[in-house]
């Protein structure tokens, strides 16, 4: 009873609640508040979160099992970052009320927070977002191949976009003056063509598709059809 | 639909490949690699005049002073009891603030020093390159609170974030003890950043700020806004604190299964709010943007001055083009009947519209990914190097 | 490098190209990064032609009245700077040209530090004389929520910003203190990366906006194709990726040159340069890879 | 007599000349002066209504509000009590009347304003302003239904009823056969597979937390796979991005595991939580890849750029790789990249399909009706455009745009 029907109820109630919040400007806010709600619950179970990360390094540097170094090190950057960030260490004070040392910001350049910030976590975000280049090349390369009529329209659609990308495609296809007949023929148009009426109709039909199936899956959930995330111990 | 991608190349990845052959020519390599960059370096270090990964601050000092206002004598209260002890308010008395000592009030008179409270004084510093450092340099006056100078600190700091960000790129390479280093330290730091992020801009202005406004303002934000209805905003802060510490439960040895009802809760609230949302703006929207009219009409002006409606080849085909599009894409997501037939070449068609929409936003994202990386060699080129 | 292969393989032009299709993808890689790190120590650069969409983002915002309230929401963080500051730096720039009243805001935690970046760099380096803080421009930093900040902003702006970013009370600020909800603004502009952005924007910003108020956006190359079946209804004006950014940088730029460090906002173009490089190299490598492609199909009889 | 009955008229009709000869520009005032609360909205909005007596002779009309409560306190508002509303078209008056927006709640109540007074004026030909007529005093108030979201509803009821009525229908015993979707046909081939080779593994459940509809359709397939890899006991791995999901997770895993029969291999720290920090996440998971080399892959849920750095990498090291996601944006890289796809609506229907249960089956017959109200409409709304379009001014054209309003467009 306690750890299935109540949580039916729960999620029931609380979906029917939100859908008829939509329609009445009085419950309209509702929406606003379990947003809130969701934000503070999440930033609450970073603690579940940091608990599960600390468990599992530690454990891993007890047993000395290989790599158990390298969960050190997460260790230490975990704990001097948090530490750093949550009693504002070396935070500028706060220009109207400098006496209260946790009103100054901690996440300014000067700061240690921010230092870590500005000078690992941006640079380490930012070279993993950059590794994407070289994936796109060997996506290229490699699934790019035409082996039936499916593929050639990927492969072909993506070679017209990347030379219309570029001076490459002014330089190929420039000179076919924009009115003549055969202007479709150039690059840029060919590109608009198929990005604003091919690819829109493709987007249009799988965003309809997905409103569809987010519908039904939130009706699964809501009248209890779909019970998979409930626990049967 | 996608078996095309099982292309004939061998299972074997180069990773395989790689960890066959004896493990000598590996450190061979990384030997080479670490002479090459410390003598590369140390060159590049010694030949520039103004050396590598050179970072100034633009350095202020700021100075804060108590005051209060000059309180004119009708007032009841005497300001000598509120002098005495500029703690014994509750919350900070309005009449009292920190100005800058030049503070046009203090001139004025109307505000008057606090005796006995020390002025606050700190430096506000913040990294420029040593192009930017040399241009502030001319329209600084010497003397005055703000002066330039370098910054070993920051100088530091892209040393590191050049080393980390060569350590990523090995992993190109292969797996390495160097990306496992980047690895466990950004796992470890972002972590933690996320939790600090989350404590400041949303557990403390939000939680505690509705369960204890005064410890906050007091204590953490002075300036948080004061709610119209502070006895519910706190009632209702208690059920996320609820929900927290169910889930929280779970890491307790027994009763981990109370964990079901705040995902309930979640679980519940995101598919009401997001059933209304993905119909309204999806579903509906888009129906409406397919509802294009097959003939399409431009409006130009003809021979004779007056308005008139000529007919657009290329809109009509783009039009007929789309709505044929969506039909045939609706079909090919049909699950209730298999694609054979006309429904199976209506599919077929919708799969070629799918291809191309993909191949045309693979294209398109290509620019964006080679920025990414252009970003990153400008930086170990520019702020690191210094060519 | 090569990996070892077990089938025989045909000697001459054709056995290049099989050899070619088992290619170890490092070698890819290492063209890649060789494609874009050589251009930028030699700073190549090629004239930019302005498209229909950054034209429609550039008349966007020259149309309205000056003086007019835009409200521009910074969603993207360090990881898509490159793509996005440019056309953030370039938008500031036409905004505060014509004089608009602009108030910062971000929906990504680190979008705050990428406004005030724009406002350093742009607004204050070439108007700062005629932008003072709370009258003509104020920063009301990250909220957390993301759509729901929108939906919030929807009905009531105060209660999704009572203080600005640095704390202050946003009723002492005149430039919104009568502001109610999105419908004060003339112009609200997103650059915006991915979740929340431009989407939750048009999902949830676009009606209660003044009807003839526009709605733009900047964004990266990957939620462009997300976006083009909200263009030119809902949104008014769409940049996509780099390619974007220098085209409307080339339109800003024309109308409101800057005579001091002006590579602030050249950024897309600058960029411009590696990326046809980077773009050839992808395109041979499609080619390639078909050809070799093709090559082993004749050994092995068919592809399997 | 009849003298003076007719005096009182000639004197009207010479004052009506003396009036309007030297002040002929000036047009007679407005007339039936009134303002309404718009019916059925959420507050701040009211209709003002006014007459026109001679529509020639007016040019403008001009509409002032008097100030709120708030408004009168702020510094010279003293000067001046009427705040310009607009300075519309005199017509605009007639009918419904001129719909005025964005009026400021009161302090004390969120869902009304203060009582207003709105005041309408005409403009001459020659720029004259008649003196200003007042309506009776108004309040915004928020009602109790949003009027303009009807629409809306009736499509929420009509896909809820056609998901509901299949399920109904299912359970009464129509065949609720579904197509063959290979990508999930390819589950137990590559966990079988993994386990074959005695390697494991990797569910990814995307990086948004529970409050995005894919990261708990991705949860309910990971309950799926994790129930093959009980029975097939393969050693299965979720790194997590949120810790709400990591709990999320283990609940749905423990579970797959009972109903597999095999409660005692459930090992809960395979699924652990890495870092918020999407770029963070995926160092980790890529990093594991190359050290663990899974022989399956799954990435079930929300995913941005990443995706493909998560695909290329599992290509690298030879896995089978079959993703799900509704972020159209990342669809070219899955299906570039992994070797199956869930595009879309097939993700969100993979759960149900795996289930094999019938209520969950027929809701993806449910889904089949809503596409195929979806097709109707856009069939209806592109031929009476077209019909609108051949003849602008004929009947379909106000058919046409009626048809798209229905839909918000």
């Amino acid at each position: 009873m306690l750890r299935r029907t109540i949580p039916m109820l729960i999620l029931a109630s609380a979906g029917l609640l939100l859908i008829v919040a939509k329609f009445s400007p009085f419950t309209v806010s509702w929406q606003e508040t379990v947003l809130g709600w969701f934000n503070i619950l999440a930033a609450v179970a970073f603690v579940l979160g940091a608990g599960n990360l600390l468990a599992v390094n530690l454990e891993q540097i007890s047993s000395r099992r290989p790599g158990w170094a390298y969960a050190a090190i997460t260790l230490f950057a975990f704990a001097v970052t948090l530490v750093v960030g949550m009693f504002k260490v070396g935070a500028v004070p706060n220009g109207m009320h400098p006496d209260i040392h946790l009103a100054g910001a901690h996440d300014v350049p000067q700061a240690p927070f921010g230092w870590i910030y500005d000078y690992m976590l941006v640079p380490l975000t930012s070279t993993m977002f950059a590794m994407l280049a070289f994936y796109v090349a060997s996506a290229a390369f490699r699934a790019f191949r035409a082996k039936n009529i499916e593929a050639i329209l990927l492969l072909g659609t993506a070679f017209i976009i990347l030379l219309s990308q570029t001076a490459a495609g002014m330089f190929l296809t420039g000179w076919i003056p924009e009115d003549s007949v055969f202007s479709f023929l150039r690059l840029d148009v060919m590109k608009r063509g198929i990005t604003e009426h091919v690819q829109t109709a493709g987007m249009r039909a799988i965003t309809i598709g997905i409103a569809l199936g987010v519908a039904a899956t939130s009706l699964r959930l809501i009248f209890g059809i779909d019970k998979s995330y409930l626990s049967k111990t | 639909m996608n078996d095309t991608n099982r292309d004939g190349s061998s299972r074997g990845g180069p990773n395989d490949a790689g960890a066959q052959p004896a493990k000598r020519p590996n450190t061979l390599l990384w030997v080479a690699l670490a002479v090459f960059g410390i003598v590369g370096l140390s060159l590049n270090a010694f030949m520039r005049p103004e050396g590598m990964a050179k970072r100034f601050a633009v350095v202020t000092t700021v100075e804060r002073v108590l005051v209060e206002e000059t309180v004119p004598a009708a007032v009841e209260e005497s300001p000598a009891a509120v002098a005495a002890d500029p703690k014994s308010t509750q919350d900070p008395d309005p009449r009292r603030k920190w100005v800058a000592p030049e503070d046009a009030g203090l001139a004025a008179g109307t505000l008057r020093r606090v005796d006995g409270v020390e002025p606050i004084r700190w430096e506000t510093r913040e990294s420029v390159k040593a192009s930017e450092a040399e241009l502030l340099r001319s329209e600084i006056k010497p003397g005055g609170p703000v002066r330039i100078e370098s910054s070993p600190i920051d100088s530091l700091g892209i040393w590191v974030a050049a080393l980390l960000t060569l350590f990523i790129l090995s992993f190109v390479y292969r797996d390495n003890p160097f990306y496992k280093v980047a690895e466990s330290i950004l796992i470890g730091v972002s972590a933690a950043y996320w939790m600090v992020v989350g404590f400041w801009s949303t557990i403390v202005p939000q939680l505690l700020g509705a369960l204890a406004p005064g410890f906050v303002r007091e204590y953490a934000m002075p300036s948080l806004p004061a709610s119209a209805t502070p006895g519910l905003d706190a009632a209702l802060a208690f059920v996320p604190l609820l929900l927290g510490f169910m889930l929280l439960w779970r890491l307790a040895p027994k009763g981990g299964w109370i964990s079901v009802w705040p995902i309930a809760f979640v679980i519940g609230t995101t598919a009401g709010i997001r059933l209304v949302g993905a119909i309204e703006a999806d579903l509906m929207r888009q129906l409406v943007a397919a509802m294009k009219p097959l003939v399409v009409f431009e409006e130009g002006v003809a021979a004779s001055g007056e308005a008139i409606r000529m007919f657009d080849f290329w809109g009509s085909v783009g039009s007929v083009v789309g709505v044929v599009g969506d039909l045939s894409v609706l079909t090919y997501f049909f699950f209730s009947v298999e694609h054979k037939g006309a429904v199976g070449k209506t599919a077929r068609v919708g799969i070629w519209f799918l291809m191309i929409s993909f191949g045309s936003a693979f294209g398109l994202t290509v620019m964006g990914r080679i920025t990414l990386l252009l970003q990153r060699f400008e930086f170990l080129f520019t702020d690191w190097l210094n060519i | 490098m090569t990996t070892k292969n077990t089938e025989q393989t045909p000697d001459g032009m054709r056995g290049f190209f099989v050899r070619l299709g088992r290619l170890d993808r490092r070698w890819i890689f290492l063209a890649m990064g060789l494609s874009i790190a050589v251009p930028i120590l030699l700073k190549l650069r090629f004239p930019e032609v302005p498209g229909p969409m950054a034209r429609a983002t550039f008349d966007s915002i020259e149309s309205l009245p000056d003086g007019s309230r835009v409200l521009l929401s910074f969603d993207f963080d360090p990881a898509s700077k490159a793509e996005l500051q440019p056309m953030a730096n370039a938008l500031v720039h036409h905004c505060a040209s014509k004089g608009h009243k602009i108030v910062f805001m971000a929906l990504w935690p680190l979008g705050k530090q990428m406004a005030d970046q724009a406002i350093k760099e742009v607004l204050l380096e070439y108007h700062g004389d005629k932008y003072e803080y709370g009258t003509d421009y104020v920063q009301l930093g990250f909220k957390a929520g993301n759509e729901g900040v929108i939906k919030v902003l929807t009905t009531n702006v105060a209660e999704a910003y009572p203080t600005d970013a640095s704390g202050a009370a946003a009723s002492g600020l005149p430039l919104i203190a009568d502001v109610r909800d999105l419908g004060s603004f003339d112009l609200v502009s997103t650059v915006s990366a991915g979740y929340p952005g431009a989407k939750e924007w048009v999902q949830y910003g676009r009606e209660s906006m003044k009807p003839e108020a526009r709605l733009t956006s900047g964004s990266t190359g990957v939620q462009a194709s997300q976006l083009f079946p909200y263009y030119p209804a809902q949104l008014n004006g769409l940049l996509v990726a780099v390619k974007g950014a220098a085209e409307y940088e080339t339109l800003v730029t024309e109308k409101y040159p800057v005579d001091r460090n002006s590579e602030r906002l050249e950024q897309g173009r600058i960029r411009m340069g590696p990326q046809l490089v980077a773009h050839l190299l992808m395109i041979a490598l499609i080619v390639l890879g078909n050809i070799a492609m093709i090559a082993s199909r004749g050994t092995q009889g068919g592809a399997r | 007599m009849l003298r003076i009955r007719r005096v009182p008229a000639m004197l009207a009709a010479l004052l009506a000349l003396v009036a309007t000869a030297p002040l002929a520009a000036l047009p007679p005032d407005p007339v039936d002066v009134s303002a309404v609360d718009r019916p059925g909205d959420g507050g701040a909005a009211v209709f003002v209504r006014w007459r026109v007596p001679a529509p020639d002779e007016t040019a403008r009309a001009i509409v002032e509000r008097s100030r709120t409560v708030a408004e009168a306190t702020r510094e010279g508002a003293a000067e001046t009590p009427w705040i310009l509303v607009a300075e519309v078209d005199p017509l605009l008056g007639q009918g419904d009347g001129y719909l005025v927006t964005g009026i400021p709640n009161s302090k004390g109540d969120r869902h009304a304003s203060d009582e207003i007074v709105f005041r309408v004026a005409f403009i001459g030909t020659d720029g004259e302003r008649t003196p200003a007529v007042e309506a009776a005093p108004v309040v915004a108030r928020a009602n109790a239904f949003l009027l303009d979201k009807i629409p809306l509803a009736i499509v929420c009821v009509v896909v809820s009823a056609s998901v509901l009525a299949w399920i109904l229908l299912s359970r009464a015993g129509w065949s609720v056969k579904i197509r063959r979707i290979a990508a999930l046909e390819a589950i137990d081939e590559a966990v079988g597979r993994a386990t074959e080779m005695g390697r494991s593994v990797l569910f990814v459940p995307g990086i948004q937390d529970m409050n995005d509809i894919q990261t708990v359709a991705g949860v309910t397939i990971l309950g799926r796979v994790a129930k093959t890899a009980a029975e097939y006991d393969a050693k299965l791995e979720v790194p997590t991005a949120r810790s709400i999901v990591m709990t999320a997770a283990r609940e749905t895993v423990q579970s797959a595991h009972f109903a597999a029969g095999r409660p005692e291999t459930y090992d809960e720290s395979s699924i652990r939580y890495i870092t918020d920090e999407q770029f963070g996440y995926v160092a980790y998971v890529a990093g594991r890849m190359v050290r663990e080399k899974p022989a399956a892959c799954f990435y079930m849920g929300a995913f941005y750029a990443e995706s493909l750095v998560l695909a290329e990498n599992g290509n690298a090291i030879g896995a089978i790789q079959v993703a799900g996601t509704a972020e159209a944006s990342q669809l070219p890289f899955f299906v570039a990249a992994c070797d199956y796809t869930l595009i879309g609506e097939e993700f969100y229907a993979a759960s149900a399909y795996l289930s094999g249960e019938r209520d969950q089956l027929g809701s993806i017959k449910g889904q089949d009706l809503g596409k195929l109200f979806a097709a109707g409409a856009i069939i209806v709304g592109a031929i009476l455009a077209t019909l609108a379009s051949l003849s602008p001014s004929g009947p379909m054209a106000g058919a046409s745009t009626a048809f798209r309003a229905f839909f918000g467009g």
